[in-house]
């Protein structure tokens, strides 16, 4: 497979009266061609701000992508001028948002957010444009399409909004759609059926996503290979086998442990991880996440440990990982 | 009496909330000058369920279902439109303001939102201690302070921390002065509305962990409201799922996650996620069709059966009451093995 | 939509009676008895007889009780007669017919240059947020609403008397019948009486399209690649002037009591001038026959723009 | 995940930065001068307004209501800072003690137009139902009487006084003092704080004074600093029209009447002095208010 789109070293930062917050500091990954991708975190440790510099739709000021490169089908977007980025918005690159409630225009036609793009990228007539919109929403499931389109984004529901804002990801044939937890604000069974269909629309046009949530389980179902990210940094990588069967860093065993899992017997006692997260602010020495760490030594506190390889395809940003490794592989065994 | 009210409550059982036949119906309003009722939401219909001393009895469904609503109405602070909540034999439902302000020592409630839920113009100290002034439970100005300390710190926060405003403190740290404030009268049952739902994963376990440590301590009572099922499974001993308004199934825990009877329980613990890919690819799924109709116009006859793929002509028909089909495990659906007929 | 129209049609009603009561009641509360005013004088130590006063209170029917009285009146204008003038003695309705269409002309081109101008002001402040354009846009208009219209009023008739020797018109052109006269003589006390609301609209615009810059469909937009025009004039301004809407009828209400003000300065023989000179002859009845004009054209308006405001929002288009 | 952490809440929506009780004072006078410069500035011009109005006799040359033959329309600068007027009288001594007209019609008409305002918007809030519904009808009904129109025909009513032009002011902020904390009052019932003081039997009274007014309390000093700007226009317009504060009465707006007529070729200064002073006085709160409301409330941005 080829890579279809680099992010290397990443750093937006958000310029605040109080200080300069580090939402994204240095972080690298790629996505292959007809990938899932996982980008797993907390909310505040950069995951939703680093798909936002991908498509440069970072608030600035205060935000501000200060260094890196995201490399998509040969070029930096981080240097195209806006006239190419616009061209690569919503054609190469589609998104789909948490909130469907708000990401769509309420005094627009569902109609008029459907075909603008069409018009614009495809160069649709107006009557083309119409016949792919409804062609697109009987696509994601939407009953009734020709009725729908007609109708205003506050006619529908929570589920249904989400379908649309996939058929508009979908409208113009784009090589990545990055879904921005796309079922956070749903229920647990339509969030079933929302990342079903993403997935299989995703397979059948070998369409790339990249799925960024917070919840492990969403990830687990549907990722080929996910990054789990800490305070601004792409703390461990690997297939989504690895990840679940082999955390090999503190952060990732830790969030696993703490939710209760309903394929398990009940264990007495949750294990959580300990502590807040930390102020993006004012981040210590070290590794970010020490604090919280038991497995923590006194080299976490003056060096901040590198994403490096602990086996093939599975990287982890940990001096221990490989004891947390070997514990995981004996556990499994 | 029905065979709800018969069974659910056992001969010698130390039943601390009886819930029955609980009805709350939001009126809709039209009109111009005069406002008439032209519909009503029927957020809860017809809900019974008791909770013994000492358990905790989860409550789960999706968002709509009438659950928030349901644990309000238990602690009065919606009135509801019909049905009895007896605590401790008392029914609440009768009382008048003045004695509900007196039964608030024994009933207390934890809140979803951590933001909302805390006065941002009172300290956290304030927060904690003013259901001590309110019920009157603390003699002199030092038994305050040290009581406010206490609890602080049976929370797991510093007492220095007694001076700072709710938004000093993080989500967590917020939650757990929610938490506080609940216990300060000593209260014999707490509705946990969601209080994990709004916080982020690896805080959440930290939340559930000291909710279960207190109700040991205290010999506690939970009315436990969630959505995620994995969490009500951890922290619950009997579970009642309820959707549009319903119970639809109400069990001790491991019957009910092990062999789920009512089709909507069953697709709802085929949704949830599991966090490894092996075990996740290889579970059965009941993908729901269709997504929760309105309360205001709710379908005739079993409220699920637009959704259900085991509906039959008699669904449309039947409101299906909940019974139990076996020991200690009640559904409300026709199709139940064990169910009988309708 | 029909529905809803049809509802603030309905509650039209009872907020018209409403508020002439509460004009009614303005004038006859808190003076008390209106004939005892008008005999005590200016000053109100003038002297008169028991009789004199209860024959006035006859003649002016404020001898029957407060209810009998608005009855009467409220019924009389139903009729279109809005009552005898205390001063001149004579209906008052004539005045009005004649002086409101003045005042109107003025208010509505007071309105106009100011949005004409406030909305796109605004806009450029917004869209260039934190660039010199957006300081000088923010500047006049902070500046705009600290300045009082009589003060900028008197400035422009200085400007223009010291520069162009210019005086104020006397006697009054139609707009149908000389229309460059009449526009004329109302640029200016237009311009000075709408001065202050394109301030405050320029504000508020401004505002609400950085607060719309913020919303999560922005964004959407963005992501699709749309040109920044598109998104500005497709996607935000028509949310962006949903509350311009709806602050007109509050800034219509405050331009017709601005008259009041403007015409005085600009020798304008409009409703506003009527009123002033009614409140110095203590003319009670003509007072709250103005009043009474100027509230219910602002319910007018009101109601027009609630259909706007409906038409505009989706939201309650289909409800 | 609405976790958060700093001092920025989100999900509240209400006001939480700022109004700190205690001797952190001076710390946040200090942070506020430092983040809004404009409004610091303000801040100062309207303490200078204070001090003027507080020791006008002080600062004030001569005797505002002396008539001097010899001086009338003097120019400014020769033997009168800023020149004699109609009847010889300083123009300076009269704008200095014209100030105090100002801020006493000002402070006294938007302090008590804001506390009757909230009081009707919590109180109609807190029982709802039915009163709600008609106070809310009275509310927009008034709404509906411009500003200055109610002024005015409570001053022809009332005859012109300075105590008058308080009560007409007063009486025209009410109404949409009580329709903003109304709305205020709406959005803090729905909060879960609420739920939860009914929750451990706190009583009404202890709702509406420990939960509903200390969170419109930011609101309620926004627009108190809003109103009086508004109202040291509306005063000055009063007085203008020969309605407001008596003639002999030194005040600001009065000193403009007949301004555009008689002296715009024997001493334009008159009508010059008193207009800069509304303005600058008037900018000045508006800079102050901005601030006020950028810092305690921004959701207010734009409402009026």
């Amino acid at each position: 497979m080829a890579t279809l789109l680099e992010v290397k070293d990443l750093r937006t930062h958000f310029f605040t009266r109080e200080g300069v917050v580090k939402a994204v500091d240095g972080v690298s990954y790629a996505i292959e061609e007809g990938e899932t991708l996982g980008l797993v975190g907390e909310s505040g440790c950069g995951k939703s701000v680093s798909a936002l510099s991908i498509m440069r739709l970072v608030p600035d000021p205060p935000g501000k992508t200060v260094g890196g490169e995201i490399i998509f089908d040969g070029q930096d977007l981080l240097k195209l001028p806006d006239s190419e980025i616009r061209r690569v918005r919503g054609k190469q690159i589609a998104m789909v948002y948490q909130e469907p409630m708000t990401s769509l225009n309420p005094v627009l036609t569902i109609e008029r957010q459907l075909t603008e793009s069409l018009e614009l990228h495809l160069a649709m007539s107006k009557t083309e444009a119409r016949r792919e919109a409804v062609r697109r929403l009987e696509q994601v499931g939407i009953p009734d399409p020709e009725r729908r389109l007609k109708q205003y984004p506050h006619q529908f529901s929570g589920g249904m909004l989400q379908r649309v804002m996939i058929a508009i990801a979908l409208s113009c044939n784009p090589k990545l759609i990055i879904a921005d937890e796309p079922t956070t604000a749903l229920d647990v069974t339509i969030q079933a059926q929302i990342l079903d269909l993403m997935k299989n629309l995703s397979r059948e046009y070998g369409v790339s996503l990249l799925i960024i949530t917070h919840n492990l389980g969403v990830v687990a179902r549907y990722a080929d290979r996910v990054n789990i990210m800490y305070a601004g940094k792409v703390i461990e990588r690997g297939t989504a086998r690895d990840i679940y069967r082999h955390p090999s860093h503190p952060y990732t065993l830790g969030l696993l442990n703490s939710v209760p899992r309903l394929d398990l017997p009940r264990t007495e006692k949750l294990d959580p991880i300990e502590g807040q997260p930390p102020d993006l602010m004012h981040l210590p020495a070290g590794c970010a996440f020490r604090e919280r760490c038991r497995f923590a030594i006194a080299r976490c506190a003056q060096e901040i440990p590198p994403l490096r390889p602990v086996s093939a395809g599975h990287l982890s940003a940990c001096f221990v990982a490989e004891t947390l490794l070997s514990r995981a592989k004996e556990h499994a065994a | 009496m029905t065979a709800v009210e018969r069974t659910q409550r056992e001969p010698g059982d130390d039943v601390l909330i009886e819930v029955k036949h609980l009805k709350m119906y939001f009126p809709v309003t039209s009109g111009v000058l005069v406002q008439r009722t032209v519909g009503y939401i029927k957020a809860v219909d017809d809900v019974s369920f008791v909770v013994r001393r000492g358990e905790t009895l989860g409550l789960v469904g999706e968002s709509g279902c009438g659950k928030t609503t349901t644990g309000r109405c238990v602690l009065q602070l919606y009135r509801p439109t019909a049905g009895s909540v007896l605590f401790d034999g008392e029914d609440l439902c009768s009382m008048n303001g003045r004695e509900l302000r007196g039964m608030r020592r024994y009933m207390q409630v934890i809140f979803q939102d951590p933001y909302s839920s805390l006065n941002p113009r009172m300290t956290a100290g304030d927060i904690v201690g003013e259901p001590l002034l309110v019920q009157g439970l603390a003699t002199d100005r030092r038994a305050y302070r040290e009581r406010v300390a206490e609890l602080l710190s049976l929370v797991g926060l510093r007492t220095s921390m007694a001076d700072r405003f709710p938004h000093e403190f993080s989500g967590g740290q917020r939650q757990r002065i929610g938490v506080a404030r609940a216990l300060a009268v000593n209260p014999q049952f707490i509705v946990c509305d969601e209080p994990v739902s709004a916080l982020d994963v690896s805080i959440q376990a930290q939340i559930v962990n000291l909710l279960e440590e207190l109700q040991e301590k205290f010999d506690l009572t939970y009315l436990f409201i969630a959505h995620d099922l994995s969490v009500v499974r951890h922290i619950s001993d009997r579970v009642a799922v309820m959707y549009l308004g319903h119970i639809v199934e109400i069990a001790g825990r491991n019957a009910i996650y092990a062999t789920p009877l009512h089709p909507y329980t069953k697709a709802l613990l085929s949704a949830v996620p599991i966090p490894d890919p092996v075990i996740d690819t290889q579970r059965e799924r009941i993908p729901l069709a269709g997504e929760v109709p309105s309360p205001l116009n709710p379908p005739s006859g079993c409220v699920f059966h637009p959704r259900c793929w085991m509906a039959t002509a008699e669904c449309q028909q039947v409101i299906p009451e909940l019974r139990e089909v076996q020991t200690g495990h009640f559904v409300a659906c026709i199709h139940a093995p064990g169910y009988g007929s309708p | 939509m029909q529905a809803y129209i049809a509802k603030r049609c309905l509650l039209f009603i009872p907020t018209l009676l409403l508020a002439t009561l509460i004009a009614f009641l303005l004038l006859r509360v808190i003076p008390g008895d209106p004939a005892l005013v008008k005999l005590a004088g200016e000053t109100g130590d003038a002297s008169f007889t028991q009789a004199e006063l209860h024959d006035l209170q006859v003649k002016l029917g404020t001898d029957k009780p407060l209810y009998v009285q608005y009855g009467k009146w409220m019924w009389g204008m139903l009729q279109l007669d809005f009552g005898q003038s205390m001063y001149f003695e004579e209906p008052v309705a004539q005045d009005l017919i004649d002086k409101f269409p003045i005042t109107l002309e003025l208010t509505v081109l007071a309105m106009l240059i100011a949005t004409i101008i406030a909305v796109p002001l605004g806009l450029v402040s917004a869209i260039k947020q934190d660039t010199p354009a957006d300081y000088i846009s923010r500047f006049i208009s902070i500046a705009g609403v600290a300045l009082p219209n009589f003060w900028v009023g008197i400035l422009i008739v200085y400007f223009l008397v010291l520069f162009f020797a210019w005086m104020p018109p006397l006697g009054y052109a139609n707009l149908w019948e000389d229309p460059a006269t009449n526009l004329q003589q109302f640029i200016f006390p237009a311009l000075a009486l709408g001065f202050f609301e394109m301030a405050f609209t320029a504000r508020v615009t401004r505002s609400s399209m950085l607060e719309v810059y913020r919303e999560d469909y922005t964004r959407t937009a963005r992501g699709k690649g749309l040109a920044e025009r598109v998104v500005i004039l497709r996607h935000a301004l028509k949310n962006a002037l949903l509350p311009v809407v709806t602050i007109s009828g509050f800034q219509f209400g405050r331009l017709l009591a601005g008259t009041v003000v403007i015409e005085n300065i600009f020798m304008i023989p409009g409703m506003g001038r009527l009123l002033l000179d009614s409140v110095f002859h203590r003319d009670y009845t003509m007072v709250q026959a103005i009043v009474v004009v100027i509230t219910v054209s602002v319910l007018v308006l009101n109601l027009v723009l609630d259909v706007l405001y409906g038409w505009l929002n989706p939201r309650i288009r289909y409800s | 995940m609405a976790e958060q952490s700093g001092s920025i809440a989100v999900s509240s929506g209400v006001p939480i930065r700022g109004l700190m009780p205690g001797g952190a004072i001076w710390k946040h006078i200090s942070r506020f001068a430092r983040r809004k410069p404009l409004g610091a500035f303000g801040a100062v011009i309207a303490l200078i307004l204070i001090i003027v109005a507080v020791f006008a006799p002080f600062i004030a040359t001569h005797d505002p209501a002396a008539t001097n033959g010899a001086l009338v329309y003097a120019p400014p600068g020769s033997q009168l800072l800023l020149g004699g007027d109609q009847l010889g009288r300083d123009v300076f001594s009269r704008l200095v003690y014209g100030a105090r007209v100002s801020l006493y019609a000002g402070l006294l008409s938007a302090f008590i137009g804001a506390s009757i305002g909230m009081v009707v918007g919590v109180a109609s809030v807190h029982f709802g139902g039915k009163t709600d519904l008609i106070v809310q009808r009275i509310i927009d009904t008034m709404m509906a009487f411009p500003p200055l129109i109610l002024a005015i025909t409570i001053m022809a009513a009332l005859g012109a006084s300075l105590n008058n032009v308080v009560i007409a002011l007063t009486i025209a902020y009410i109404p949409s003092a009580a329709r903003v904390l109304r709305s205020q009052a709406l959005a803090i019932k729905e909060m879960d704080y609420i739920l939860a003081a009914r929750a451990i039997g706190a009583s009404h009274g202890r709702i509406i004074f420990r939960c509903m007014i200390p969170n419109c309390l930011a609101l309620y000093i926004v627009l108190v600093s809003v109103f009086l700007g508004t109202a040291i226009v509306a005063e000055a317009t009063l007085s203008f029209l020969g309605i407001g504060v008596p003639p002999d009465v030194p005040s600001w707006g009065g000193m403009l009447n007949g301004a555009a007529q008689t002296y715009v070729h024997l001493a334009p200064w008159l009508g010059v002095f008193p207009g800069l002073a509304i303005a600058i006085v008037v900018f000045a709160w508006n800079l102050l208010g901005d601030a006020l409301r950028d810092v305690l409330d921004p959701r207010l941005r734009g409402t009026w």
